[in-house]
């Protein structure tokens, strides 16, 4: 089942690149219809998930690679527990999303198409692995999608652009497989419920710290954490909407999945070890993007930006080392996946609208759209921490886990909740809000059905888990609290 | 007749090339017949291949493995492991080579040749003994030579002449390294060199001696493994040489010589203080080829000449491999299947990207990447198949390139090696660079021309036989992994 | 009467809360909006106004029952249960409701005030095409401000205290097409939620230390002494810091002003009677804490005192009729929290529950002017007691109870925090008493300036119809003002027996008591805070009335001061121009930015042109000699003998 | 006095160095030819040297090897005097130093 | 070996082979360098006599003197626009210094190791033992050769043989 869904938009995207030519049309009902029907296969996985028993369930294992000289043995292995299955569900609704808002592309279809649903069969790899070295593969087959999609259907530095994000990316996982080889040859086993259990690392041959160190370089750029973040402004920037969605709202949880998944619970002796410099540079990352954010001239740039500064609370919460910070860390993923998404779709729409996303261009544009203004003002007040939408209910958890450990760190990223304030109200004062300006009358507002359905949807998502956030949090706390427990 | 039996492979190739040379001989010569010879002469090659591979196979079923011709040549799980493979690649090589053939006429001489060079190939993953491995060694070099020179134009013989000028080097090299072991040990077998190496090797009075001989045969040899600083041949020859002969250098000659390297250094080299010495060496000429490869790799232009630096590197990647040979046991075999497994997984990949480059070259009449742009619009299978194995030379998976990365970078790992590993693996962030760049021409750069284009169908199947078998060995690696690690277990 | 039960309780904000649901649900399915092929849309605007008044109206009765409950149970809390929200790990984050005397007060003035804003509203809103928009945000500051009241949990007090500043945002902004509107909105927002940041520290740090959220816990945890008091004054002064922004006290004070961009119904409602109290409200909630720590409780005070006076200086100077009652507000405030700060819990909440009255009616009044003249310039009004008498009387009740004359609203409650603070802080009271001075002096120029002399002009109402003549606004408009001028006249009365206080009594812990200043009404003191407002508006009368000095001489006389006013102190200028503009984004954002392009990713692609570099110096060794790269080949073969026989000599 | 392997094996050195320079030196492709000429006969000499003198149970091998290798020796030759030919016809030259067209 | 006679003849021999050896890095001309790796080829031969390595001083003698000589000769004379004057690249000192420290250290070498000596005298009719390894425990390497030696002629005439252009060859 479970493989089923992995695999299945896989399936997706080769009916869709066999399509004859004529019959390029049907390539987004295709498309859609795989997204739709991986996102109702993962909504049932996660009402039929087993909150009491909690753990991983849905498990499916084989043996992919047997190595008889040495110990060196390969699973596929496949499983979900609190931990991945919001994160999975998030993809698949993402997913559906993106294919949606890109439903007027026009350039080479098929494959655009094809290449979004790999992506996601990728992405829901990656949460669902429970071999490191599966992980790994996942993690690394999302490179190929991405780097065709932002060169081929970007704008602007396109071409740039997807170097970086490969190039960056690439980098870090290059650290990243060394440090799961020495990890699993210290610890006999990829397998990461197996490494889950596996105690302090004393004599590998190299310091536990140094594999930690190693393997969490990979993510830390994926998250992105200040200083490696640069790939991330230029990559949305470019990056057609639809993929900027993914890769804000999807992509970047990698990272912090990563962190949460491997490196704390498997290494919790160096993580707790490590959880000030975590903190630290969350901290900075935190303000630093926050302040990069407030004078972004472009839309794009300024919410990649934004999200460099929310995920440095993924980091944050991470590095209480608590139940309560892991869970907040994990709702932050959840919540910045939606709030950062929608952004992203809106900016993509006024794009479309406009051919502009200057800021200083744009002006007065709620008088000809109201219903996007109305949407961009509800996901900038969930983006800057407002109470009863999602943001504030991962900000806070995050803030009140990592308080305790960390008092004067946690106050810095209370603080950039005050520039997040500032740069989505200017923003949205400068572009939405002031006189009608004449050169924008002709614009239209968000009519269709795949435009508003995908922004109503991830509304009532945003508000559902804003108000009654108990129904995410008992899962996450289900998928934290081992490894919270680990580290003690 | 067991000797004849377990020469079976070499045999078949043999009698193919005999055959081919003879048919172009006996039937006339006319319009009408040159076009059926090309015809028989491709079929006679192709039959040659298959009987090698069933002979191989037949080999195994039958259980026939062990010593022929008095311990000069081996049949076991190594050398078959080779059979398959250099039959495997000459096969493909033959396919990608069907345009040129129609260009020449010397189709039968050509063939011949391959069939030759192959034959010599494959006697020296088997062969045991110095005398052969030297006489198979340079039975494949003589052939090589000449058909990096077959196009006879001014590029085509100045690489035939940097081929054959340092390939006469470094057998010189070989042969005084190997009369510098046949001086220490008295022997020319390889067990009975690594009898006295494990005796006596590299005790105080011998030690030069041995040193001296490890190096000279390391260099001579590592001219075939075009590693750092024996590769400078690599890039001029693979730019000049006909595509498909840069393809047969890049896959077969290369494996050929890790095959020779791995029986030398495995068997006779492989104990004793020597075999840490060597280790070391190979350790730091991986680094250093690897580095070098990919560095230099970046600007070029030419994607022939790219690919040249790539193997260089991708050569480097290989040598990690038998590095990490020196550690204990089971380290070793690890090691050594790695080295295995990589050539294997490497021949799919490096075979379709040469393939495509072939069959792309020839319609745009370039061979510079610029001109690849927008060749997804117009032959959109050959880019994809491109583009794959480029990806699969990137180590991304879910491509044979990143198995073998992980795989080997684990040798790596557990001989101790972290530091080469890491420099491997930031190396591969290197050589994303390049081979995405020429992925990024084909598929986001608007093409020149609009005219479509199609492989031959040769050409079409070959590139779908590599493509499809880098994959599967990418998401189905067990069998090859599992043959690689009998192959490596002979060394056990 | 029965006692109220719980789910009446969270009606009382649940009912406006579902007529904001309504209205927004209606709009973006594109019911307000005219179909697309014309004619009259589905759900008439008119339609959100009634809904919203009659939850209101709903939600007051129910405010009244529950005051009622209240006194019934010897104005003791009332104890309704708490539920589970949200439980990870050891964060139990439960949420419920608080009743008590204090709730209870807060919730009958704000459904009460809020009611007659609404109804006050249909007439002035009329025909505005964000009507619906209008009364949605209303709705859900209804609802906010009552949740806010309601929580017994710092955390959802702490949700309801942000979602009352989005609706305060939402609706200064209201009119979004106007430079100032939206500038004001988003100043508005980030000034209180700097504010607001040491509310959530303070509730991180609380948390922390004893791992309650509950109200009713950090109290008992504050007056066990179960922490260390520096735990209790840094909470306490993180909580004061929400308080001042919402309350605009200064330094924070700065974003009430210009708030009075937004329609003149929400500042009577939001910027006067209701929000901006709320950060009284929340110190008087956490009284316990702050009597707790005594330099929490100074600062209080300080603050206040300090408020109190530079606001009503402001006052003095202003030309637009909203920005002086904006000033007053934000003086009063400042009188409210002199009086927390001088443990006059009653006291204070008291003036705040006079204050909604009177300064609400101030602002309908003025927004009434406005319905007339078109315009808030002073300057540009005058003589309007002529034409609009009503008004004017209901303005001059509220006026005087403001100065606090002898026997309207504002004198009594003023009247205590002074006795307060006498009591506890001499100095407190001397403050207060120059306030109430200028008190007088401010009210006074505005009256005179406003309905005094001779009709100046005015000019398009806030929404753009043009008027001539002044005249007197419709019924609708004046009911509403004249109910307010009954209470602002009479509400001082309320504790005239002490009733208001012991109910607020009630709302405090038991041991709290000894904390709270129990200050006796002095005859001297009613006569001096009556004397000193009355010279105010004597001063007033003498110089904008019967100008015995020109204004223009005593401006120049008091120069520098009339410009530093005018300037507010020149504190706008430090916070946007030196601060935000020079610092943050001319200075330290510019500097990272620069870091980032040059030095981080400078490095980036420098590492990349290095690799082009040494790539490109690399192949320059293939230089196609084959006799050189023989020679390379043997140089590598010296060299590897070397290396081994140097690494590993025999 | 008398002539023991190491004589030989430094004969066999010298000549090999020298054939080494003919081979790194010489600009004419006939001249790099015989030194690598030169070098397969100091490695011939050697071996037949070492067959004389070391401990061995097959000492003929050596005079095997180098029989093998003199024959290769001579293919290799054949070899590369062929391509001689056609590289002077295709670029009028045999200068090893002036073929250089691939590089870089 | 201590007999007198032998050790004259090596003397001898070397002084000749190396001699002519470095005769051909000196002369001008490269006839007569052509000439001078006759001599030396010659004074190997007869070093391997010394060495009683009679069958490989015959082997020696005529494939070497005989055969590859005459291809250089030959490749000389077909070569007619090339340099006559056997003159040295730029790469001349580096490779004198090369060529000194490699020498240098195959000397060192050689003289430095232990060699384990074998105590036997001077082989006698080693072309038949040759001949009976060489059809007997050699018999595939020989084949190989042969093999070597088809494929290499095969070879040059390929290399020499222009490619006749398409209608000339599907004639």
């Amino acid at each position: 089942m479970l493989t089923f869904v992995i695999f299945l938009p896989l399936a997706g995207a080769a009916a869709v690149v066999l399509l004859p030519k004529e019959r390029e049309p049907w390539s987004k009902w295709i498309a859609a219809l795989v997204a739709a029907i991986a996102l109702a296969l993962v909504v049932f996985l996660f009402i039929d998930y087993d909150r009491d028993a909690g753990g991983f369930q849905f498990i499916e294992r084989a043996t992919w690679l047997r190595s008889d000289n040495s110990d060196f043995k390969l699973h596929y292995a496949v499983g979900l527990d609190g931990l991945s299955l919001p994160l999975l569900l998030l993809t698949s609704f993402l997913g559906l999303v993106a294919i949606l808002i890109s439903w007027r592309i026009d350039l080479r279809p098929r494959e655009y198409y094809a290449w979004l649903l790999v992506l996601e069969t990728s992405l829901l790899g990656v949460f669902s692995s429970l071999d490191f070295i599966l992980f790994f593969l996942f993690w690394e087959i999302e490179l190929v999608p991405m780097y065709f999609l932002i060169s081929v259907w970007g704008s602007g530095n396109r071409i740039y652009s997807a170097w970086k994000y490969v190039l960056y990316t690439f980098f870090g996982s290059a650290f990243m497989l060394v440090g799961i080889l020495t990890l699993g040859f210290t610890a006999g086993t990829f397998d990461i419920r197996e490494l889950g259990q596996i105690g302090a690392i004393h004599d590998a041959i190299i310091p536990a710290w140094a594999i930690f160190s190693l393997i969490i370089i990979a993510f830390l750029i994926k998250l992105p954490i200040v200083p490696f973040h640069t790939w991330l402004p230029d990559a949305h920037t470019d990056a057609p909407t639809a993929v900027s969605v993914i890769l804000a709202g999807v992509l970047l949880k990698m990272g912090g999945y990563g962190i949460l998944r491997m490196s704390f619970s498997i290494m919790p002796d160096v993580a707790k070890d490590a959880s000030v410099y975590l903190a630290s540079i969350a901290a900075l990352s935190i303000l630093y993007g926050a302040m990069m954010t407030i004078i972004q001239k472009d839309l794009k740039r300024l919410i990649a930006y934004s999200s460099v500064s929310h995920m440095g609370y993924v980091l944050l919460g991470a590095s209480a080392i608590g139940t309560v910070g892991l869970t907040g860390a994990s709702m932050q993923m959840l919540t910045h996946g939606l709030i950062t998404g929608m952004l992203f779709v809106l900016v993509g729409m006024v794009y479309d609208r406009a051919h502009t996303r200057n800021i200083d261009e744009l002006s007065g544009l709620a008088h000809r759209m109201p219903f996007i203004t109305t949407m961009m003002v509800v996901a900038g007040l969930a983006s800057l921490g407002l109470p009863a939408l999602a943001g504030f209910v991962s900000e806070v958890t995050v803030f009140l886990g990592t308080f305790e450990r960390h008092e004067f760190l946690t106050t810095m990223g209370v603080v950039g909740i005050a520039f997040a304030a500032g740069y989505i109200l200017w923003t949205i004062q400068r572009v939405f809000w002031g006189e009608a300006d004449p050169k924008w009358a002709e614009l239209t507002d968000a009519t269709a059905w795949w435009e508003r359905g995908p922004l109503l949807a991830m509304t009532a998502a945003i508000l559902a888990i804003g108000i009654y956030p108990a129904w995410m949090m008992d899962l996450f706390e289900k998928g934290v609290g081992p490894i919270a427990e680990r580290l003690g | 007749m067991t000797d004849v039996i377990r020469l079976g492979p070499e045999l078949a190739l043999l009698i193919a090339a005999g055959l081919i040379v003879l048919m172009d001989i006996a039937l006339p010569v006319s319009r009408e017949a040159a076009r059926t010879k090309r015809a028989l002469g491709f079929a006679l090659a192709l039959a040659g291949v298959a009987g090698s591979i069933g002979w191989s196979a037949v080999l195994i079923a039958a259980d026939e493995q062990g010593e022929a011709f008095s311990g000069t040549l081996v049949v076991d799980d190594f050398s078959l492991f080779f059979n398959f493979l250099l039959a495997g690649i000459t096969g493909m090589i033959v396919l990608a080579s069907a345009d040129l053939l129609a260009r020449t006429r010397f189709h039968a001489e050509y063939l011949a040749l391959v069939l030759a060079s192959a034959t010599g190939m494959m006697l020296m993953a088997g062969a045991v003994d110095l005398i052969a491995i030297f006489v198979a060694l340079e039975l494949q070099s003589i052939c090589l030579y000449v058909l990096v020179g077959f196009l006879k134009d001014s590029r085509s013989a100045e690489a035939s002449l940097k081929y054959l000028l340092l390939g006469a080097v470094s057998t010189a090299l070989t042969l005084y390294g190997m009369a510098y072991l046949f001086g220490l040990s008295g022997a020319t077998g390889l067990r009975d060199i690594a009898e006295f190496v494990s005796a006596s090797g590299g005790d105080s009075g011998t030690r030069a001696a041995l040193v001296l001989a490890t190096v000279f045969l390391a260099a001579g040899l590592g001219f075939k493994m075009a590693v750092v600083p024996f590769q400078m041949w690599v890039p001029d020859v693979y730019q000049g040489a006909p595509t498909p002969v840069t393809a047969y250098l890049s896959v077969a000659s290369k494996a050929a010589g890790f095959a020779v390297v791995m029986r030398i250094f495995l068997v006779a080299l492989g104990e004793g203080l020597i075999s840490s010495d060597w280790a070391t060496m190979f350790a730091v000429i991986a680094a250093v080829s690897m580095t070098a490869g990919n560095l230099m790799a970046l600007v070029q232009t030419d994607i022939k000449r790219m690919l040249g630096y790539s193997s260089i590197a991708q050569a480097g990647t290989f040598l990690i491999g038998l590095a990490a040979v020196a550690a204990q046991d089971p380290q070793l075999l690890l090691g050594a299947s790695s080295v295995v497994f990589f050539l294997g997984a490497y021949a799919f990949t490096n075979l379709g990207a040469f393939i495509a480059v072939i069959a792309i070259s020839q319609k745009i009449a370039s061979d510079e990447i610029a001109d690849y742009a927008g060749v997804a619009k117009r032959s959109p299978w050959l880019a994809a198949g491109l583009a794959a194995c480029l990806i699969s030379l990137t180590g991304i998976p879910p491509t044979a390139g990143f198995i073998a990365k992980v795989y080997v970078f684990n040798a790596a790992v557990q001989a101790d090696l972290v530091w080469l590993a890491l420099i491997g693996v930031l190396n591969g962030v290197v050589s994303a660079y390049y081979y995405l760049r020429v992925v990024l021409n084909m598929y986001a750069q608007e093409p020149a021309s609009e005219e479509t284009f199609q492989p031959s169908l040769s050409l079409g199947v070959a590139m779908a036989i590599a493509v499809a078998g880098m994959f599967l060995i990418g998401i189905y690696p067990n069998p090859l992994i599992q043959a690689s690690e009998s192959a490596a277990a002979v060394f056990g | 009467m029965p006692d109220i039960r719980e789910g009446f309780v969270w009606a009382i904000m649940l009912l406006p809360l579902g007529s904001f649901a309504v209205i927004s649900l209606l709009a973006l399915l594109g019911l307000t909006r005219p179909p697309r092929g014309g004619g009259a849309p589905v759900w008439n605007a008119r339609f959100s106004g009634h809904l919203t008044i009659m939850a209101v109206f709903a939600a007051f009765l129910l405010a009244l029952w529950s005051l009622e409950t209240v006194i019934a149970n010897d104005n003791a809390r009332v104890g309704f249960g708490a539920h589970e929200w949200v439980t990870v790990g050891l964060l139990h984050v439960d949420i419920g409701i608080t009743l008590d005397g204090l709730s209870a007060i807060m919730l009958v003035v704000v459904t009460g005030v809020s009611l007659l804003v609404q109804f006050y509203s249909q007439e002035y809103m009329r025909g505005d095409e964000g009507y619906n928009r209008y009364y949605a945000f209303m709705s859900l500051f209804t609802a906010s401000m009552l949740g806010l009241v309601l929580a017994s949990s710092v955390l959802q007090l702490f949700v309801f205290w942000e979602l009352v500043g989005l609706c305060s945002y939402l609706l200064i902004g209201f009119w979004f097409h106007r430079d100032a509107a939206r500038r004001a909105a988003t100043k508005a927002f980030l000034v209180t939620r700097f504010g607001d940041l040491g509310f959530l520290i303070a509730i991180l740090l609380i948390w922390s230390q004893t791992g309650t959220l509950s109200i009713a816990g950090i109290q008992e945890v504050a007056l066990t002494g179960a922490v260390s008091s520096g735990v209790i004054t840094w909470f306490a002064l993180g909580v004061f810091a929400g308080a001042a922004g919402k309350s605009a006290q200064f330094p924070l004070h700065v974003w009430l002003p210009d708030a009075m961009e937004g329609p003149t119904p929400v500042s009577a409602l939001i910027h006067a009677a209701t929000m901006v109290a709320a950060g009284v409200y929340l110190v008087a909630r956490f009284f316990p804490v702050f009597a707790s720590s005594e330099e929490a409780i100074t600062t209080v005070a300080a603050i206040g005192s300090i408020t109190a006076i530079i606001a009503a200086l402001l006052g003095i100077v202003a030309t637009d009729m909203k920005r002086v009652m904006a000033y007053s507000t934000i003086s009063q405030l400042g009188y409210m929290m002199m009086g927390l700060g001088v443990g006059g819990l009653v006291s204070a909440i008291f003036h705040l529950f006079t204050h909604a009255f009177f300064k609400s009616l101030l602002f309908l009044g003025a927004g009434s002017v406005n319905h007339a003249t078109g315009t808030f310039d002073m300057r540009r009004m005058g003589g309007l007691r002529k034409y609009m008498p009503v008004t004017f009387a209901t303005v001059l009740v509220a006026s005087l109870a403001l100065v606090g004359v002898f026997p309207f609203a504002g004198f009594w409650s003023k009247d205590e925090i002074m006795a307060d603070a006498w009591d506890d802080r001499k100095w407190v009271f001397f403050v207060a008493l120059a306030g109430v001075f200028l008190t007088g002096l401010y009210v006074g120029r505005m009256l005179i300036l406003t309905f005094g002399g001779e009709y100046r002009g005015g000019e398009a109402t806030e929404h753009g119809e043009r008027h001539g003549e002044p005249h007197e606004s419709p019924p609708v408009m004046l009911l509403p003002l004249l109910l307010l001028a009954v209470m602002a006249a009479l509400a001082g009365f309320a504790n005239i027996n002490d009733d208001f206080s012991h109910l607020l009594e009630g709302s405090v812990p038991e041991r709290a008591h000894a904390l709270l200043t129990e200050g006796h009404f002095r005859l001297w003191i009613a006569f001096a805070s009556v004397a000193a407002g009355l010279s105010g508006l004597a001063v007033a009368w003498a110089v904008y009335g019967l100008k015995v000095v020109q204004p223009e001489s005593v401006r120049n006389f008091a120069q520098p001061l009339p410009e530093i006013l005018e300037n507010k102190y020149y504190l706008d200028a430090l916070y946007e121009d030196v601060i935000v503009k020079r610092g943050l984004l001319g200075g330290a954002a510019i500097l990272l930015s620069l870091w980032d392009r040059y030095v981080i990713d400078g490095t980036v692609n420098g590492v990349a042109r290095v690799a082009g570099w040494t790539s490109a110096q690399l192949r320059l060794a293939q230089a196609g000699q084959a006799q050189l790269y023989a020679t390379v080949v043997f140089l590598g073969v010296v060299g590897a003998i070397a290396g081994i026989l140097v690494v590993n000599p025999p | 006095m008398s002539v023991d392997l190491e004589h030989y094996l430094v004969v066999g050195a010298i000549l090999f160095a020298t054939g080494l320079y003919l081979a790194l030196a010489k600009r004419n492709f006939v001249g790099v030819l015989m030194g690598i000429e030169l070098m397969f006969n100091a490695a011939n000499l050697t071996f037949v040297a070492f067959s004389r003198f070391v401990q061995s149970d097959d000492p003929l091998s050596g005079h095997v090897f180098v029989i093998f290798a003199i024959t290769v020796a001579a293919a290799e030759a054949a070899t590369a005097l062929a391509l001689a030919v056609l590289l002077y016809r295709v670029r009028d030259t045999i200068d090893v130093d002036r073929i250089d067209l691939l590089r870089w | 070996m201590d007999d007198t006679g032998t050790v004259i003849a090596f003397w001898l021999l070397a002084v000749i082979t190396v001699g002519s050896a470095l005769m051909i890095v000196a002369v001008r001309n490269l006839i007569h360098a052509v000439v001078f790796m006759m001599v030396s080829f010659v004074g190997i031969a007869g070093l391997y006599l010394t060495l009683s390595a009679d069958f490989v001083a015959v082997t020696q003698v005529l494939l070497y003197v005989g055969a590859i000589s005459v291809l250089m000769l030959f490749a000389i004379v077909l070569t007619p626009g090339g340099s006559r004057d056997n003159a040295e690249t730029f790469l001349r000192l580096p490779a004198l210094a090369l060529t000194v420290l490699l020498g240098a250290t195959l000397a060192y070498v050689a003289i430095d190791t232990d060699w384990s000596l074998a105590d036997r005298g001077g082989f006698t009719d080693t072309a038949s033992a040759i001949g009976d390894a060489l059809l007997g425990k050699y018999v595939l390497p020989f084949e190989i050769a042969s093999v070597l030696l088809l494929a290499a002629m095969i070879g040059a005439i390929v290399l020499v043989r222009p490619e006749a252009s398409i209608e000339e060859a599907e004639e």
